[in-house]
């Protein structure tokens, strides 16, 4: 909901007309159902065994997780393109400085090299 | 002109757009505790560390808090279509899953505690408690803002065609879940899935 | 604070043989980085040349002569193979520097091969440096002690008080003429190789900023020929020389030890004697004091005067917070205290042995 | 409307009204008085800092001297960088984003026009709070960086600084915000991204550096508060902590801070430098872009200032290349300027004085600072007097000139008077000779290995040395009479300058085009973009063969309309927004709440939190109206 149409500048996005699709509390419970079965997924992990294939299942099941709850209920997935960037442009920045931060501190910071 | 609803540029809302920005930026102040925590996952200077978790406990606040991200989007969806009554009744709700998972972290916060793992001991345990405490700091402004919605719907201030703060709120709040999610994710599971194997 | 004044007029006149200076390099580890900030200094004077050219010509070719405004100069929005000039030329030069910057990086922090490779580990106090030669199992401070034309590695990290990270602060390692600087970290290891192509004293200062007397921790490095170093060695193994029973000398050993001082001496400083092993110590090992030029992080001439000075009144000689454990504290010693401490550790000399 | 137009007039909420006056001042929500307010404010910081600066230099003036002692010097030297950097120069780049930023885009506010208020006293207030250290036990001493563990050293009172800093980034964070959405989602009909004047989208820039780098030094900011206060152990080697973990913190932030502080005075110059040269300004695009890259890789860089410290080889390597491609986006800039005077008709006023002179100072501390990126000799420059030289070159030389180059530039539109160019350019050949001869001879006395933050200046290192810091302070003395000179033309100017009018530069933008000062809405009409250098488009047509020629005034009612802000005859129909307490009062509570996070006091601090609450509560429920940022929706009709 950003907008009245009646009230919006001529360069709005085209495509954020957003009534056509607009979700319905059903939609929302059908998304919430798939996060609740995601969680226990994620549970899973820790009562099974997954062997070497937990922690990938983890990072997918985290990520689904996140792109659901944007998309759906921070409706991303309808807005305009312009709030996507933000969020994963923050996303994306924060997660290259502070990995790149990481490997440093971890893997490169050895001073006494042979 | 200023505010929201006339014309702008990109055809935005001010305060939508404005809260998106700042969203953004949130990613980087999380992520810096989230980098210290990992950074210092062994650092326990002989104190308990991932080990004290308990994956059941913290599995079921999680889903109380996504769930509230249900109720809230829900709540929106009552005020655009201008149902007060249901809106409120949501909003309500949504604060309340809120206030359970804070409660669930205080509790969780006292285990700990008791089991030795105590804020100033290592570094392990100065970086969780950071971490999730401005969690839960967000977690709690986003019910103070919840509450004031709900009494600013019963004073007539918001009505019932004007859901912008709504939505506004209802983004902070996904946001927070979704911090929650990373959260419970690299910080509980994949941490204690490591020391498992 | 006259004493600081005074003092620092002695220091003006003793000023000694020495450099910091990092543009005469004494050795390969500084030669290296020299060899390649000289290009790059008149690399970068060729542009400063060429910009503030440009600007000089500019201002005098296209300067308003008049006050005539009807008239516009030609509208020139851009030229794009202008913008491609000046993105690749600049592109094309620093890549240039680049593949030497890289290989010279690698080449100053490889360990070096030479077998002779003297190992030398440092420890960063507030306000002073800690040598240990594992080789050789040294204790020095402050004056590193090296062989000429022999790579010196060294292993430095930070404490404070003693071995203990706890209040350990970060300091650098820096002795320009023989190479570039190092962070020493508290509660980690990193490392820096040195050498000395001539016998000398060359000077350096801690280069992280380190508190309240960081411009008193400066260090230097003596680089001797092999035959003096070896002499070094011999003199620094063995144990300090007990004086005779009845001396001044000797009573100034009893109260260094405790004997009437509100605290002994020898809580914070070991004077090595032979019957026990040696270790290190909270404050400067003092087992050969006087094979030392200077004390106190290098910053005063180490004599008599100036030790009568230092145990009389240290905190007016250093900034120091031996409240907190950091530094020297004043033992509120009276002259005769003063008188036999001095006496004694003037003794403290391998030379005379 | 009417009920809340009503409701503003009267009642408990009624919202102050008084458009001059000193209440005008504390209860202001226009742009264009909190531009004016930060601009003093930031003059009065300037003041200190340069006292304190006074001081090192006096220190530092003869080897061995001790005028003032180790303690008072490192205190000194803190608040120097950190006045400097956190309350001058980044500032006042906001005091010229609040003014200018919604002329130029042609708008009547910023978007959010009481969170502008707020950001303004939330500065003010961290400031006041940083200074009140030297009262309360002695001001920080582990210098701007901070490096833990020295700074979680409780007598390195850096307390001070980690909270202080926190209260001043927030005034950051919220401004950031407030101009982003002021500049994407309320510019003028017609003004599209590539008309956009230069300046804008170098805040466009800055303002998401600062979005995404302040959030940075928050996290390292909490976690030295936590340290040095509640006995948290992110940095204490005793425990395990790394404190090589500030230093990326600090830098990750730091970097990108070095061009928050640059990238507005290269928007200012690159106004300027096309107005006194009566052309274009030349590779708009290129220009443009090469500052969104130096924003874009100024995020990749920050280990360079740590190559010494606990740091590897190829970490080492990777930031050296990086660092010094950093020259490439930088070069374009600057050839670009050159070539903008390139062929013109340069106008040699003090404002054009000052640009030339940042292109040129800046280029100056550029190239040191591609030096700096050489890893082996860094070893050596690292900390020395040849960094300090370095980076006053580019703050001083770079983003001072270039700021006060805007002063001059754009004082004849905020008082409607023209500045003294006698003295104006008194004023910068001053500042020239005395900037050089500061800082000049900094990068010979740091190469001969004089190294920074030392109390005292070392006798051992020799003549050389001593004469190259003496030459330093006469500078700083001659500084000292150039900045007299410098506030006593402002003063005089504002009391007694000429009349400008509207245009005096035959200027570009669309800032000219309303009067000087100008009015409380800013336009009475909103003017509809057609070109990039809207305004000049306006003034000039093209003849036959393509150049323009300039439209005589009266040619044709038509034009003389199209340069001149119609007067808004139907003036009621523009709300404004209302003054209001509520910032003032809410940010108010900051203090209460500094000392109370510093003194881990809870009873203060459940005042404080009462007071912001209240302050905000009122922010809430205060009446708004149409015009206002809180401004309710239109209920749409069904
Ligand atoms: C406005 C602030 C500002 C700006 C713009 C810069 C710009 C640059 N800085 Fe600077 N810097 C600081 C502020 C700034 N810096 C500060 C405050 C510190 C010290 C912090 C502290 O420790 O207290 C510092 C320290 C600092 C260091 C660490 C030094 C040390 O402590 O060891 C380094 C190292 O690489 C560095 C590099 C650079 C580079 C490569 C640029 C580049 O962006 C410069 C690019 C510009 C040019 C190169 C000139 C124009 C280009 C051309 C004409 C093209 C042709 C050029 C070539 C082919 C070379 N800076
Ligand atoms: C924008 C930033 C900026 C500016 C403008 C300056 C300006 C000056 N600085 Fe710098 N400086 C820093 C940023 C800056 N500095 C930083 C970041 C550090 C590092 C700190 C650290 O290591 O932690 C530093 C460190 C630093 C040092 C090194 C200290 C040390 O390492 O021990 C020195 C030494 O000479 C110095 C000197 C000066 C001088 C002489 C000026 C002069 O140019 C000052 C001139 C100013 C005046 C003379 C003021 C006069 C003003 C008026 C008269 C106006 C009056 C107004 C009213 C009455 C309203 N500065
Ligand atoms: C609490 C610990 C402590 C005690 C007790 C102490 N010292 Fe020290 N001493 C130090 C420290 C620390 C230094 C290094 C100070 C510096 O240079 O910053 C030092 C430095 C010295 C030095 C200079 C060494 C050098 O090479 O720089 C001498 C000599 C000295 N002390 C003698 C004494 C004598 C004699 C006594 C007893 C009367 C004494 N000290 C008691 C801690 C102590
Ligand atoms: Cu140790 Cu500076
Ligand atoms: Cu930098």
């Amino acid at each position: 909901m950003s907008a009245n149409p009646e009230t919006s500048a001529p360069q709005a996005d085209a495509e954020h007309d957003e009534h056509g699709h607009h979700p319905t509390p059903r939609d929302y419970v059908r998304i919430a159902l798939i996060l609740a079965v995601l969680t226990l997924m994620e549970y899973s992990t820790y009562v099974f065994d997954f062997g070497g294939l937990g922690i990938p299942l983890l990072v997918v099941l985290i990520a689904v997780k996140f792109v659901y709850v944007a998309s759906w209920f921070m409706h991303l997935k309808f807005d305009t393109k312009i709030f996507s960037r933000f969020m994963y442009g923050g996303l994306a920045l924060a997660f290259t400085l502070y990995v790149l931060t990481l490997i440093i501190i971890l893997f490169a910071s050895a001073t006494g090299m042979e | 002109m200023t505010a929201g609803a006339h014309e702008t540029t990109l055809g935005l809302d001010h305060r939508k757009l404005a809260m998106w920005v700042f969203l953004g930026s949130e990613f980087l102040f999380f992520g810096g505790f989230i980098a210290a925590y990992l950074l210092y996952l062994d650092t326990t200077a002989g104190g308990p560390g991932v080990e004290i978790f308990d994956i059941p406990f913290t599995t079921i606040s999680s889903f109380v808090l996504l769930m509230s991200s249900l109720t809230m989007v829900l709540a929106h969806h009552a005020h655009t279509k201008g149902d007060m009554r249901r809106m409120r009744l949501w909003v309500l709700a949504t604060a309340g899953q809120g206030a359970v998972f804070l409660g669930g972290q205080v509790f969780e916060f006292n285990v700990f505690w008791r089991e030795g793992l105590i804020y100033g001991d290592s570094p392990f345990a100065s970086a969780f408690y950071t971490l999730t405490g401005f969690h839960g700091i967000h977690v709690f402004i986003g019910i103070l803002m919840l509450l004031g919605l709900y009494s600013l719907t019963l004073t007539g201030k918001i009505k019932p065609g004007q859901p912008i703060k709504t939505e506004m709120i209802g983004l902070y709040w996904h946001f927070v879940d979704i911090i929650w999610v990373l959260i419970f994710g690299v910080v509980y599971l994949i941490p204690e899935l490591a020391l498992l194997e | 604070m006259t004493a600081i004044v005074v003092l620092a007029l002695t220091l003006l006149l003793a000023a000694c043989a020495g450099d910091q200076s990092a543009m005469h390099p004494a050795g390969p580890y500084a030669q290296g980085p020299h060899d390649l900030i000289v290009p790059v200094l008149w690399i970068a004077l060729g542009v400063f040349i060429l910009v503030q050219g440009l600007i000089v010509v500019a201002i005098v070719r296209f300067r308003r002569r008049n006050e005539d405004d009807t008239e516009l100069p030609v509208q020139v929005h851009g030229n794009t193979r202008l913008e491609i000039v000046w993105t690749i030329i600049p592109a094309v030069i620093l890549a240039a520097i680049a593949v030497p910057t890289v290989q010279t990086i690698f080449e100053t922090m490889e360990e070096p091969d030479d077998p002779d490779t003297l190992l030398v580990e440092v420890i960063g106090h507030r306000w002073w440096w800690e040598y240990y030669y594992p080789d050789y199992d040294i204790y020095t401070a402050n004056e590193l002690v090296m062989p000429v034309d022999t790579p010196v590695r060294l292993e430095l990290t930070a404490a404070d008080p003693g071995r203990s990270p706890e209040d350990g602060v970060i300091h650098s390692y820096w002795v320009p003429p023989l190479a570039g600087k190092q962070d020493a970290v508290p509660g980690q290891v990193t490392h820096l190789n040195l050498q000395a192509d001539e016998p000398g004293t060359y000077l350096g200062q801690c280069a992280e900023y380190c508190g309240l007397s960081h411009v008193n921790m400066r260090n230097r490095a003596i680089a001797m020929t092999d035959e003096d170093f070896d002499t070094w060695v011999d003199q620094q193994t063995q144990p300090a020389e007990v004086p005779e029973e009845g001396t001044l000398e000797a009573e100034g050993r009893e109260m260094f030890y405790g004997e009437g001082l509100s605290r002994s001496c020898a809580a914070c400083h070991q004077i090595w004697e032979g019957d026990t092993a040696r270790a290190p110590s909270q404050g400067p090992d003092l087992t050969h004091l006087m094979s030392r030029d200077e004390f106190a992080g290098a910053i005063y001439d180490l004599d008599e005067e100036h030790l009568r000075d230092w145990l009389a009144n240290p905190l007016e000689m250093k900034a120091m917070q031996p409240e907190r454990g950091i530094g020297m504290p004043d033992l509120n010693l009276s002259d005769d205290e003063v008188d036999a401490l001095v006496a004694y550790l003037l003794t403290l000399d391998p030379e005379d042995s | 409307m009417a009920s809340a137009d009503t409701a503003k007039r009267g009642g408990l909420m009624s919202r102050p009204t008084a458009e001059t006056g000193w209440t005008s001042w504390l209860t202001t929500t226009d742009h264009k008085k909190i531009g004016i307010l930060y601009f003093w404010t930031t003059m009065i910081f300037f003041f200190l800092g340069g006292v304190e600066a006074g001081l090192v230099r006096f220190q530092l003036a003869q080897a061995e001297t001790s005028l003032i002692t180790e303690e008072i010097y490192n205190q000194m030297f803190t608040m120097h960088g950190i006045t400097m950097v956190f309350l001058v120069v980044m500032p006042l780049s906001a005091a010229f984003f609040n003014y200018l930023i919604p002329l130029q885009i042609g708008a009547r506010d910023v978007a959010f026009p009481r969170l502008n208020a707020f950001s303004y006293w939330v500065y003010l207030f961290g400031g006041i709070f940083l200074y009140s250290s030297f009262f309360l036990g002695g001001a920080p001493n582990a210098a701007w960086v901070a490096y833990v563990p020295l700074s979680t050293d409780a007598v390195s009172n850096m307390g001070f600084y980690a909270i202080g800093l926190q209260i001043v980034g927030l005034s950051s964070l919220a401004a950031a915000v407030n101009f982003i959405v002021t500049i994407l989602n309320m510019r003028a009909p017609g003004m599209t991204f590539m008309r956009l004047p230069v300046f804008i989208w170098m805040s466009l820039v800055t303002n998401f550096l600062l979005l995404f780098a302040i959030p940075i030094i928050a996290v390292a900011l909490f976690m030295l508060q936590f340290d040095t206060i509640y006995g948290a152990q992110f940095f204490q080697p005793a425990t395990g902590g790394d404190p090589v973990l500030w230093q990326h913190l600090f830098w990750l932030f730091g970097h990108p801070e070095v061009y928050i502080m640059i990238l507005p005075a290269m928007g200012i110059v690159s106004e300027i430098l096309p107005t006194f040269s009566k052309k274009p300004l030349f590779g708009y695009a290129a220009v443009v872009f090469a500052g969104a890259a130096i924003a874009f890789i100024g995020f990749g860089v920050w280990a360079h200032h740590m190559f010494t410290s606990a740091i590897g080889p190829v970490a080492r390597s990777a930031f050296s290349l990086a660092t010094m491609f950093i020259a490439v986006p930088t070069g374009i800039k600057i050839f670009n300027w050159v070539f903008t005077m390139w062929g013109g008709k340069l106008r040699l006023n003090t404002a054009m004085l000052f640009s030339i002179g940042f292109v040129s100072m800046f280029t100056i501390g550029g190239l040191s600072g591609v030096t700096h990126a050489i890893v082996p000799h860094n070893a050596q420059q690292h900390d020395t007097y040849y960094v300090v030289a370095h980076f006053h070159y580019v703050l001083f030389g770079g983003a001072l000139f270039g700021l006060v180059a805007g002063m001059y530039y754009w004082f004849p539109k905020v008082t409607g008077k023209l500045m003294n160019e006698s003295l104006g350019k008194l004023h910068f050949w001053t500042w020239l000779v005395g900037f050089n001869l500061t800082f000049g001879p900094m990068h010979m006395s740091g190469l001969l290995g004089q190294p920074r933050r030392t109390a005292v200046l070392p006798g051992e290192l020799g003549g050389t040395v001593e004469i190259y810091n003496l030459l330093s302070t006469i500078g700083y003395v001659v500084l000292v009479v150039s900045s007299l000179i410098f506030i006593t033309n402002l003063i005089k100017s504002i009391k007694g300058g000429e009349p400008a009018g509207l245009d005096p530069w035959d200027a570009r933008t669309l800032e000219w085009l309303t009067d000087s000062p100008p009015k409380h809405y800013n336009f009475g009409t909103i003017p509809t973009v057609t070109h990039r250098d809207e305004f000049w488009h306006r003034k000039y047509a093209e003849d036959e063969t393509g150049t323009p020629v300039a439209v005589p005034a009266g040619g044709s009612e038509e034009h003389d309309a199209a340069v001149r802000d119609s007067e808004a005859e139907a003036e009621e129909h523009i709300h404004m927004p209302d003054p209001s307490y509520w910032p003032l009062v809410m940010t108010s509570g900051m203090l209460p709440m500094g000392y109370a996070l510093l003194y881990a006091s809870i009873p203060l601090g459940i005042v404080a939190v009462l007071w912001m609450l209240v302050g905000m509560f009122g922010w809430i429920i205060e009446p708004v109206a149409e015009g206002d940022d809180d401004e309710p929706e239109p209920v749409p009709a069904h």
